[in-house]
């Protein structure tokens, strides 16, 4: 059973999905943050995917997949900055508790 | 060398200032009464010429009939150094005013002899026994002190 | 070499899943945390598979050695452990959305045929990404500044959030 | 073609080809931990025994000849030991702590090589590899510092991540100055295009990266995780038994690991003149690791709040000036000739002095602006200490003999002379010699003679007491039993012991005496 | 929104690798930063002084070797001067300099012991420890060859010494005084200027001259806050005023100071030994004291500067063979008064440094 390039595509499709579900369904904004690494993660997999299979030869998909990387060390960062900062003022990261702009 | 006043000149001095504190004094000794300690404490200490500003020791001894709390005083300016005696008859709880406010030193030292000896200082931040523990009943080194065994 | 990378797919692959299904229905975070950083690495795995050792090495350090520490960090600092992570209301919406994706990009996959290229790129990558990231006209000299302000600008928000005043 | 591959060929003609391509690298992972525990055995050994010579006393040497087998004994002991998980602490975390501490450590060695084709896997992301794997050992950290359940824990383990973090950047950045001039990530790159010992050629580099690889390893002065004056041992306090023997080896092979980094970056790996390449790399492996645990035995620790500022406010940014300068001698002597590393020492010195006068403790220069002539002078003398001769005395085998006085712990009673008057039992501070005498013919006769060696302080007045010199002190010191009423010594016992009186009160008595051994005994005397 | 953390209380228990014995601070941080801090004493309380009274003033002197168990002589010394003030007993010459040899080879010891367990808790590992206990080695040989013990001496009798020392201590203490002083130099090349130990000591705890007299505390810490007052120079005992040796003392009163002051009272300790080799008289060491002596009634107060500071001895007499009342000074619990205004505002391992640079002896503060 050879391994192509659709393994890897359903491989990431299926861990995107899971991100999708955490991101929408928990209620803690850090497991929230988490899936959102998941999904960062699964869009790598294709990329690295497509570079392998497709076009060896152009490095784009490995360039591309050290740019989402950055994005998503900086999204971390500020995202749990805003948490904490939120967790400070509010005593709680329930998500559905912080749904006020300003208070 | 460390030259010790007499008694009697000293008295004399705190005679001119708070006539009625001195009750007696021999050669290296002052005896005081308990209610003026404290002002005759912050007149040897504020004292220009006396400036006794280090507490060496203060210790206490149970003659039976009265307790005898020593103050042992020396001035670093000067070298000179002076024994403060007070002498306390109530023999149930016997207080003395407290010198921690002239002295930080005397903290501990007056923890010290209320624990072991059971006299109380008024007007010490926190006097609690220092070496026994707080349900521990009556003061060891009392002569009369029988100890539960 | 075939049956030893296909295997060793089959292996990543599952774990791949099973942690990230963990993440997300574990309600004790730290156990979370924990499983998010095997869910990094077994991906990194799975880029060695693919031949990209760059960036393999490259996701585990940046993954595993800074952002799952950075996230760790910051449940200690949430202490929301007890409550842990409950679901909300949208369970069950959040379920349906997340199995149409997949059943429409399964789909997708496995309907068009891709010219795939079977011969396996051996040479070392390091040079080419760096030829490619830093090259004259067609290299990303440009988003690799860009991605160094982006960077800054992260860092600096983040410590103005969470400074003490 | 490393070895690796030359077994391979060898073993395709005979077994199945999915065989022949697992198995190798089992035999030499294999032969490879065997290989790195028995050496982390040696360094631990050697730590023990060469911190021993730095303080003038011997060291273990007990277990096996010369102590050589202290390490397998302390293997041992590690895993006889009950195993404590604490009661509310996490299970699953605290058990999985130690081996997420270990597992990088040992991981680090696939790629290191130790000759010219003895690599395990040669990989050209060699040294991004080593970084990547030794930022996992932070999780471990983490984990231990939660599962435990222990305030003092928790604390260090936050303490000790935010140490390894920021000692990453600089550890990481010294390391790119040495990538310039080689231009390529593989290990065996590296070591092959040493012509000049990078630690002459990017002598600041060096600096760095040993100092933060001392930091990340927690060795003084930053081994902030085992300050036992502060927060007792750090987060593996609560853990006894093999996963505290995990630990213990992780920290180890973790230091090994470092060393074996540092020769290779810096000291040109398995080059050198004569000697075969793999003896040449364990010297310099062995080197390295002497001058680390030399730094340990000298050097106090450094606080918290000094350590941070250390790797912030001094390693990182030299680390990035130290970059910028090697970037500029790529452009100008692409081929970096040798006469280069009179100009990088001379550079390296500038900076440290420019930047150590950015340290200020407590409104007063900490003169630091002496370039660490401070520590320097103190290394020196601790190296002096290797060639004293170490004072161990080896107690049983090897007894000093006491003073001519000698209290010793027991009593010499003569019967003859003793006229039973008392005067001891009267003098005793705490009454512990009870006698009772009968009219005998010619005075009064001991019937009785109890003395309680289990409460006698041995302060001698009850010998100066006695009239009749009929008392002496012992001179030996080893009574002892395990019940108190064995120590109470009675009449018949002390007719029959044998005298051997010390001179305490006698002197008359001296001249007989051996003569004590002196520690620093008088110039010309014994 | 300051970040919201409730104070941790953490108890530096009785049983703890720094603190030199059986003493237990109860310490409230703020994050790292010390807020309260409270000594707790007594688990070490023997209950000495009301022993003392049950007992024969020289069946008390063994006692007294068990209250700074890291001085013995100079309780010794001190307890000794005492009864000699009550009962107004003469001292030969030859041992009052025998005594000034014993105390201040007792110093050397002590601020050997102190010094060492300081670098302890700065995290040198173990290495100054050594070297200054291979020195103290060599002070205990000495010690053993006059009076046979180790720790707990019972060398000093009402009156003189137990014994005259024998002839081959002389040229053993002129060799251990000749190497000394190079063995100093060894320690300040160590540790003077070590970065580090600056880093951790320059600064840290810094106690006020002013605050310092008030508080009466006495010795190297009190000299360490720049305050000149030493009694073998301020009210010199025994035969101090024949010797000339300098008084060390610090600029700032930080715990730099006070290991600084530490070392250099060694050297001037050195050079005390030195002299009085010399000066050595010939004669007897022991004035005619019976045994069981019954001093006339009163009291007496006599103080001397004992390692760790005023060491004094308070006794009242009743015409008796036991003391009416038994008292000691003992410099290392006065000392404790000021720990926690130094400690506050510290860090954690800032006060563990600051309680070991006071150098205290809980055999001392207990009693």
């Amino acid at each position: 059973m050879v391994v192509g390039l659709e393994h890897f595509l359903i491989l990431s499709a299926i861990l995107f999905s899971i991100g999708l579900y955490g991101a929408l369904a928990k209620r803690n904004a850090v497991v929230i943050l988490m899936s959102i690494e998941i999904m960062l993660n699964a869009v790598n997999i294709s990329m690295v995917a497509f570079w392998r299979y497709i076009a060896p030869a152009l490095m784009t998909g490995q360039v591309f997949v050290i740019f989402i990387m950055v994005v998503a060390a900086a999204e971390v960062a500020v995202g749990l900055a805003i948490i904490i900062a939120i967790y400070r003022s509010r005593e709680t990261v329930d998500a559905e508790q912080i749904d006020l702009m300003k208070w | 060398m460390t030259t010790p006043l007499s008694g009697q000149d000293v008295a004399r001095q705190i005679g001119e200032h708070l006539p009625d504190a001195v009750t007696d004094f021999d050669e290296t000794a002052v005896f005081v009464k308990g209610e003026a300690l404290l002002e005759v404490a912050r007149f040897l200490k504020e004292n220009p010429e006396l400036g006794f500003d280090y507490l060496a020791a203060i210790t206490a001894v149970d003659f039976f009939e009265h307790f005898e709390v020593i103050y042992h005083l020396t001035s670093i300016k000067y070298n000179h150094s002076i024994v403060l005696k007070t002498r306390c008859y109530t023999r149930e709880s016997p207080t003395l005013p407290s010198v921690v406010s002239l002295w930080r030193g005397a903290d501990l030292q007056e923890r010290d002899i209320y624990d072991l000896m059971g006299v109380a200082f008024e007007g010490h931040p926190n006097l609690k026994r220092i070496f026994l523990w707080e349900g521990f009943q009556g003061h060891p080194l009392r002569k009369d002190y029988q100890s539960a065994t | 070499m075939e049956t030893g990378i296909a295997i060793s797919f089959w292996i990543l692959a599952a774990v791949t899943i099973a942690s990230a299904l963990a993440v997300v229905l574990f309600r004790n975070i730290f156990h979370a945390a924990l499983f998010l950083v095997l869910c990094f690495f077994t991906i990194a795995g799975i880029f060695v598979i693919l031949s990209a050792d760059f960036l393999a090495a490259a996701q585990v350090l940046i993954y595993v050695g800074a952002i799952a520490v950075l996230i760790i960090f910051a449940i200690m600092l949430t202490r929301e452990t007890q409550r842990g992570s409950p679901s909300g209301r949208l369970r069950l919406p959040a379920l349906m959305v997340g199995l149409l994706f997949l059943a429409t990009m399964v789909f997708i996959v496995v309907s068009t045929d891709w010219q795939v290229i079977t011969e396996i790129p051996d040479q070392p990558t390091t040079s080419a990404i760096a030829q490619a990231l830093f090259s004259g006209e067609e290299g990303f000299v440009l988003p690799f500044e860009i991605a160094a302000a982006l960077l800054l600008a992260a860092i600096i928000g983040a410590i103005v959030l969470v400074r003490e005043r | 073609m490393g070895i690796l591959e030359q077994f391979e060929q060898w073993l395709v003609n005979y077994w199945p080809s999915w065989a022949a391509y697992l198995v190798p690298p089992l035999v030499a992972f294999a032969i490879l931990s065997t290989f790195i525990l028995v050496v982390v055995m040696a360094f631990i050994y050697i730590e023990r025994r060469g911190i021993g010579r730095f303080q003038v006393r011997l060291g273990p040497n007990r277990a096996g000849p010369f102590g050589v087998l202290q390490p397998v004994a302390d293997a041992i002991k590690v895993l006889i030991k009950e195993d404590i998980i604490p009661a509310k602490g996490d299970r699953w975390v605290h058990w999985l702590a130690p081996i997420i501490a270990f597992i990088p450590a040992l991981m680090i060695f696939a790629v290191i090589p130790f000759g010219h084709g003895a690599i395990f896997a040669d990989l050209n992301i060699g040294i991004l590899y080593i970084i990547a794997i030794s930022s996992l050992g932070i999780i471990g950290v983490f984990m231990a510092g939660w599962g435990s359940n222990n305030k003092y824990s928790l604390v260090s383990a936050m303490r000790t991540v935010a140490q390894m973090i920021s000692y990453e950047i600089p550890l990481v950045l010294s390391i790119i100055g040495v990538l310039i001039i080689t231009g390529s990530l593989s290990m065996v790159s590296i070591v092959e295009g040493q012509h000049v010992p990078f630690l002459l050629l990017q002598p600041l580099g060096f600096l760095i990266f040993f100092l933060a690889a001392a930091a990340e390893i927690n060795r003084t002065p930053f081994d902030l995780l085992e300050a036992e004056s502060e927060i007792v041992a750090g987060y593996h306090i609560e853990y006894s038994g093999m996963k505290f023997g995990l630990f213990y080896l992780g920290e180890y092979t973790h230091a090994f690991a470092i060393s074996a980094i540092v020769a290779i970056l810096f000291l040109g790996g398995w080059s050198g003149p004569f000697l075969p390449p793999a003896l040449w790399f364990l010297i310099k492996v062995f080197s390295v690791f002497i001058v680390l645990f030399w730094l340990r035995s000298t050097l106090p620790r450094l606080r918290v709040d000094q350590l941070m500022g250390f790797a912030w406010k001094c390693l990182f940014p030299l680390a990035l000036i130290n970059i910028f300068i090697t970037g500029i001698e790529a452009i100008i002597w692409p081929n970096f000739p040798w006469q280069l590393l009179i100009l990088n020492i001379l550079i390296a010195a500038l900076l440290i002095v420019l930047w150590s006068g950015f340290f200020r403790v407590a409104g007063e220069r900490v003169s630091f602006e002496r370039y660490g002539r401070g520590i320097a002078k103190g290394l020196a003398l601790t190296f002096r200490h290797l060639f004293r001769h170490p004072i161990t005395v080896q107690y049983p085998e090897q007894r000093l003999t006491p003073s001519r006085r000698f209290r010793g712990n027991l009593l010499v009673w003569d019967v003859e002379r003793c006229n039973g008057c008392r005067a001891c039992a009267r003098m005793c501070p705490i009454s512990i010699i009870d006698i009772e005498t009968a009219r005998g013919d010619k005075g009064l006769v001991v019937e009785r003679l109890e003395i309680d060696f289990g409460r006698c302080m041995f302060c001698g007045l009850c010998v100066e007491a006695c009239p009749v010199e009929a008392l002496f002190m012992s001179r030996d010191y080893e009574k002892a039993s395990y019940r108190r009423e064995l120590l109470v010594m009675k009449k018949e016992q002390f007719v029959a012991a044998e005298k051997r009186p010390s001179a305490y009160a006698y002197p008359e008595l001296e001249a007989e005496m051996p003569p004590q051994t002196l520690l620093a005994p008088p110039k010309g005397g014994r | 929104m300051p970040l919201k953390t409730e104070p941790v209380m953490i108890n530096f228990g009785p049983q703890h690798p720094s603190t030199h014995g059986v003493f237990r601070m109860r310490i409230t941080f703020d994050g790292e930063v010390i807020v309260d801090m409270e000594p707790i004493f007594g688990y070490l309380h023997r209950g000495i002084e009301k022993l003392a009274e049950s007992r024969t003033y020289t069946q008390n002197i063994p006692y007294t070797d068990r209250l700074d168990y890291l001085a013995s002589m100079s309780n010794n010394l001190a307890y000794v001067m005492a009864v000699e003030n009550l009962a107004g007993i003469a001292v030969p010459e030859r041992a009052e300099y025998l005594r000034v040899i014993m105390a201040e080879l007792m110093r050397i010891a002590s601020h050997l012991m102190a010094v060492g367990a300081l670098l302890n808790d700065m995290g040198a590992f173990f290495t100054p420890f050594m070297y200054m206990f291979r020195e103290r080695e060599k002070i205990l040989d000495l010690f053993e060859m006059v009076c046979g013990q180790r720790l707990t001496y019972n060398y000093m009798r009402i009156g003189g010494v137990s014994q005259d020392i024998p002839e081959e201590f002389l040229p053993a203490l002129k060799r251990f005084i000749d190497e000394m002083l190079g063995f100093i130099d060894e320690y300040d090349q160590l540790l003077a200027e070590n970065e580090i130990l600056l880093a951790r000591s320059k600064g840290v705890g810094i106690l006020p001259a002013e605050l310092a007299i008030n508080a009466s505390v006495s010795g190297p810490m009190l000299r360490a806050s720049g305050v000149k007052w030493d009694i073998r120079r301020a009210d010199p005992y025994s035969v101090y005023d024949r010797f000339d040796f300098e008084i060390p003392t610090g600029k700032m009163g930080d715990t730099y100071d006070r290991y600084w002051v530490r070392i250099q009272e060694m050297r001037q300790s050195t050079r005390v030994v030195k002299q009085a080799m010399e000066q050595l008289p010939q004669g007897e060491v022991r004035a005619k004291v019976p045994l069981t002596l019954r001093p006339p009634k009163g009291e007496a107060y006599a103080r001397i500067e004992a390692p760790k500071g005023e060491l004094g001895f308070y006794l009242v007499s009743d015409d008796s063979a036991n003391p009416y009342r038994f008292k000691v000074r003992a410099p290392s619990l006065i000392n404790l008064t000021v720990l926690r205004d130094l400690c506050l505002g510290w860090k954690l391992a800032d006060a563990i440094v600051i309680f070991g640079s006071i150098d205290i002896c809980l055999g001392e503060v207990d009693r």
